[in-house]
């Protein structure tokens, strides 16, 4: 676990708030919650540690969209999930440039959420066709929108099944 | 989909080509728009989304139970670790323990459906580069595999067979019997292929050097899988975060040394061979026991959790953001043929058409993976 | 009987008398470059048609061979690495070339109608000398006329060259 | 002039008209034939059974075939050159009529005796090209284009190595008429038993195997790379004379492989060879031929363009030079 120690270190050396996570829990080795400011050094960071990118996209919530990145290494079990959240017009840095990969992972986050990466060349429709441009489907409908408060994990909280009650109301509305 | 180009060519000695998306070698409806010098491809603009389901907002719209069929009808020649990793994923987040037997039938029928994938693959490449017959050894040797599953998953492509807390239905005496015959004669005839295939001079000179993925650039575009393992790296999920039962197996990472198309085929053929060990040390220490956990209708917790499997073609990541109710509140679905088509314009650029075609087809693209 | 053959033949002969004008006038006027390069096969095969009229198989064979399945092609193919498809030239009909060119053919008609022509002592065509066998042609083009045959060889050369220089040219002007 | 009236004498006018009749029935026979055997063969080296509905082993399911493509509309691309477009099947085909008719099955059997018969085959082969570049270019599709400009640079480069293989024959003859050229074979002494006839032979089969574009050197037509090449466009019976003339050119390389190399006509071990027995031993050795071609075509990949031209500039034609000079010098000396 020498890999993670490291990255660890340079993480909290580089001043981004990162914290180790329990793997059995929520499959990933460390979270670090990120400013709109601080995506790109993080990126670069993380390919001078000689991560790989698996994969950006975006959650959206009240206040605005929370953008996911996810990294792991080729060499040790070490994957690193990094949220940042977008400011008010939806904007954050993009890093298709230090990552090349996250390119395609943008340009599919602008066609379904309409998060807009600053600095990306390219911002096409990629998997929508252009008349759907502005269609952003897997934004929420305002009842079903919550805040980022309601989808981050509690410290603590019990990973048990909660037993559902199967109400007719709930039915019909998963249906 | 972008109907647009990017490319805006004044040049006179280029000319734009539309390779697709009805076109053989793209193996699908995946267009390719090329900027060419000749036969030269200078630029490579790649067009997705003719296959475009929407597969994560089907997701956020029913309970999580409902979205079990998806996930065997995005990669429809592998789908059986797409069915794992979202089974795999739910038990994660609500921590549901999964009897050991069901465990191993998972991992059998996994591999099982590894190799048909690859050998479905192999052919496609083969048959890219101009020669027919192999193909259909391959899927002589498919259809095995796929009598097999079909006998106690009920389907021959598009799997619905893992369930949350375990499999479907258990597997019975027949299909060990089919299994391990299978093996016998499956080991007889890797030789063959690389008689037929791996040996012939025309198809060294068709892949040698052609289309190298250097580590480097698999890091900055996240490109695993055999396309990844043929640079060198051997990364395999399977090993480093290694999931269901698969610690309790021996098996190598076969890997290659230069990254090119021949490597990435010959890290396929490698494969074969290591997925029939697992399979073999799997109906060994087969155990007894249920095979699927008492069910109950689970809400999911708040939270986030991602869970990653290996499959045929690479790494495939479920990203799941839950708000305490039965439906996801959002799932990411990262495909691995997505990011290994990605390389595509950084590996191809300069190519002559037929090493593009080439380069292409050693990545085992499936278009329907990446359109989701 | 006999004058049916004859019918015949002069139809044949009209006919690729026909084929060679018509081929040239296609030749001369087509809009479309790769037009012009079919008429002048059309026009190349008369010619082969006018030396079969005149009983001579070889020859025939040869023009075809040649003219039609070498010469044509690699114009052909220069028109498609050098054009694109419906690429046509542009015309000006009475540009100052058209009117040079119209006086150039002009004083060269007068004169050659005035000098050549006139001023020739018209003979009965001698008999002919060889059998026009294949080996006949061979050993006089390699004994009687070695001169002229290795000069045809040199101006091919020549032209090799040129076109060798031509494309290399071509190419560096992309550069 | 006096040729012509001569030749109308010698084989009158409906003896032609008819002549040419059966030729065409000939080549779509052989066609017919030969996509039989291909589909069958190719189902046999690849595990699987081939056409079996229709008659016994699916005998007829090419004459089926071949009513269907009659039916079939020929679809014209909107911006394609009409005429051209047209115009480029039939001109691919009717040559390879012509050339059958100089094709001599039999020391009785063939359709005209030409003192230069060698020439003028490969004089007509040489317009099948052209037909190929009509057809790619006036599709206006760019794969066509491809196809057509690949098929003339491969045609261009692979006549060379075929003429002088065959020089060889002509220069140990001392012939170019077919029918001689089979009788200085009578017997035993077949020309590929010769060493230095036999690398002629052997580069003569690789460079037909190029000229009528069959695979491993299909470039032209690679349907993994440009779709169907030249004739992507095509349908309906446009389609299906390209392909009896791609079977009937096919022929002509296996005919032409085995009378200026296999002694033609002329049975084994002095074995009789009458009219209708030359026929036989001719066409068993013209399929042996043909079905050795098939059996590499499906066993092979594709080679690359450049490796293509690589062969031929590189390999074949330089060798099949020296192996000219040698012969010559042997002749000279013999």
């Amino acid at each position: 676990m020498s890999l993670m120690k490291n990255t660890l270190d340079i993480l909290k050396s580089g001043s981004f708030d990162v914290a180790e996570s329990d793997y059995k829990k929520c499959g990933y080795h460390l979270e670090v919650k990120l400013t709109e400011s601080q995506v790109r050094d993080f990126a670069q960071a993380m390919l001078d540690c000689g991560f790989y990118i698996d994969f950006v996209s975006a959650v959206h919530v009240t206040p605005c969209f929370q953008v996911v990145y996810q990294f792991a290494h080729f060499d040790e079990a070490c994957r690193i999930n990094a949220k940042a959240m977008a400011n008010a017009q939806g904007e954050i840095p993009t890093i298709c440039d230090i990552y090349h990969g996250a390119n395609w992972h943008e340009r599919e986050t602008h066609d379904f959420y309409g998060v807009v990466f600053t600095g990306h060349a390219d911002l096409r429709t990629l998997l929508l066709s252009e008349e759907d441009a502005d269609l952003k489907p897997l934004l929420k409908h305002a009842d079903k929108l919550v805040n980022v408060e309601t989808i981050t994990r509690k410290s603590g909280g019990d990973a048990e099944m909660k037993p559902v009650k199967k109400t007719k109301e709930e039915q019909t509305a998963a249906e | 989909m972008s109907t647009m180009t990017k490319f805006e060519t004044t040049d006179k000695h280029r000319f734009l080509l539309n390779m697709g998306p009805q076109h053989p070698a793209t193996h699908g409806v995946l267009r390719v728009i090329l900027e060419m010098d000749g036969e030269y491809a200078m630029g490579i603009d790649p067009v997705l989304g003719y296959g475009h389901r929407m597969q994560e907002k089907m997701a956020e719209s029913r309970t999580w139970p409902g979205f079990y069929p998806n996930t065997g009808r995005m990669d429809y020649v592998g789908a059986m670790p797409f069915n794992h990793g979202y089974v795999a994923l739910i038990e994660r987040m609500a921590g549901i323990e999964v009897p050991e037997r069901a465990e191993y039938i998972r991992v059998i029928t996994s591999e099982m459906n590894r190799i048909a994938s690859h050998l479905l693959g192999i052919g496609a490449y083969v048959l890219d580069l101009g020669a027919f017959t192999p193909i259909l050894y391959a899927f002589d040797d498919r259809e095995d595999i796929l009598d097999a599953l079909e006998d106690i998953t009920g389907s021959r492509l598009t799997y619905c067979y893992y369930r949350v807390g375990g499999v479907l239905k258990d597997i019975d005496d027949t299909f060990i019997k089919r299994t391990r015959a299978f093996i016998e004669n499956f080991r007889k005839r890797i030789p063959m292929y690389n008689d037929l295939v791996t040996g012939n001079v025309i198809f060294i000179k068709r892949t040698e050097g052609v289309g190298i993925i250097t580590a480097d650039m698999a890091r900055r575009y996240g490109a695993t899988g055999p396309t990844l393992r043929g640079s060198g790296i051997a990364y395999d999920i399977r090993k480093s975060e290694p999931y269901s039962v698969y610690s309790h197996f021996d098996f190598d990472i076969p890997t290659g040394k230069n990254g090119d198309s021949l490597d990435r085929y010959y890290v396929r053929i490698c494969e074969l061979e290591q997925s029939l060990r697992i399979i073999e040390q799997a109906l060994d220490k087969l155990p007894d026991g249920p095979v699927l956990a008492k069910p109950k209708r689970a809400k999911l917790q708040e939270g986030d959790c991602s869970f990653s499997v290996e499959t045929a073609r690479g790494v495939l990541t479920y990203y799941l953001v839950g708000d305490g109710s039965e439906v996801p509140y959002k799932l990411k679905i990262r495909v691995p043929s997505y990011s290994n088509l990605s390389l595509l314009e950084e590996m191809c650029t300069g190519m002559l058409i037929a090493d593009l075609v080439s380069a292409m087809g050693s990545l085992d693209l499936v278009i329907p993976e990446i359109d989701r | 009987m006999n004058a049916t053959y004859q019918f015949i033949a002069e139809a044949l002969f009209i006919t690729f008398i026909l084929l060679t004008l018509s081929g040239a006038w296609l030749a001369v006027k087509a809009r479309i470059l790769m037009h012009s390069v079919l008429g002048l096969a059309v026009c190349l095969l008369g010619v082969a048609g006018l030396y079969f009229y005149l009983g001579s198989m070889f020859l025939t064979m040869m023009q075809i061979l040649i003219y039609m399945g070498a010469v044509c092609i690699v114009l052909v193919f220069g028109i498609m690495v050098g054009y694109t498809p419906r690429e046509s030239a542009e015309r000006n009909i009475m540009s100052r070339n058209m009117v040079l060119g119209i006086a150039a053919s002009g004083v060269a008609a007068v004169l050659l109608f005035t000098v050549a022509i006139g001023r020739t002592v018209w003979s009965k065509a001698a008999e002919s000398t060889g059998d026009f066998s294949i080996e006949w042609i061979g050993k006089s083009l390699l004994l009687n006329y070695c001169l002229a045959f290795e000069l045809i060889s040199v101006v091919l050369l020549v032209a090799i060259v040129g076109s060798i220089i031509l494309a290399r040219g071509g190419r560096e002007e992309e550069v | 002039m006096q040729q012509i009236i001569d030749l109308i004498q010698t084989y009158s006018l409906l003896r032609m008209l008819i002549a040419f009749l059966v030729l065409i029935g000939i080549v779509f026979l052989n066609a017919i034939v030969m996509g039989y055997l291909e589909r069958k063969i190719a189902a046999r080296i690849q595990r699987r059974w081939g056409p079996m509905e229709i008659g016994v082993q699916g005998w007829l399911q090419m004459i089926l075939d071949g009513v269907k493509m009659l039916a079939k509309q020929l679809i014209v691309p909107r911006d394609a050159d009409r005429f051209l477009f047209r115009l480029a099947p039939l001109l691919c085909f009717t040559p390879v009529v012509m050339i059958f008719a100089a094709l001599p099955f039999s020391k009785a059997l063939y359709g005209i005796n030409l003192h230069i018969g060698l020439i003028y085959i490969i004089a007509m082969a040489s317009i099948n090209v052209f037909a190929i570049l009509i057809a790619g270019w006036s599709s206006n599709n760019k794969y066509s284009m491809f196809g057509a400009m690949r098929s003339v640079a491969q045609n261009i480069a692979y006549e060379i190595p075929i003429l002088l293989s065959l020089l060889s024959v002509v220069l140990t003859t001392a012939s170019f008429d077919l029918q001689k050229i089979v009788e200085a074979q009578s017997g035993w002494l077949w020309f590929a038993v010769y060493p230095n006839l036999f690398v002629a032979f052997v580069i003569y089969l690789i460079a037909g195997c190029a000229e009528t574009n069959r695979a491993p050197f299909d470039l032209p037509e690679a349907e993994s790379e440009l779709t169907a090449g030249f004739h992507t466009e095509y349908s309906g019976f446009g389609f299906g004379l390209f392909a009896v003339a791609e079977y009937g050119n096919l022929f002509i390389m296996a005919s032409i492989a085995s009378i200026m190399f296999l002694g033609g006509w002329n049975g084994p071990f002095g074995l009789a060879s009458g009219p209708l027995m030359g026929a036989f031993w001719f066409l068993s050795k013209v399929f042996v031929l043909m079905l050795v071609m098939i059996w590499v075509r499906w066993t092979y990949p594709r080679v690359r363009f450049d490796q293509l031209m690589n062969l031929a500039w590189k390999y074949l034609i330089p060798f099949s030079l020296v192996n000219l000079l040698i012969t010559a010098f042997l002749v000279k000396m013999i």
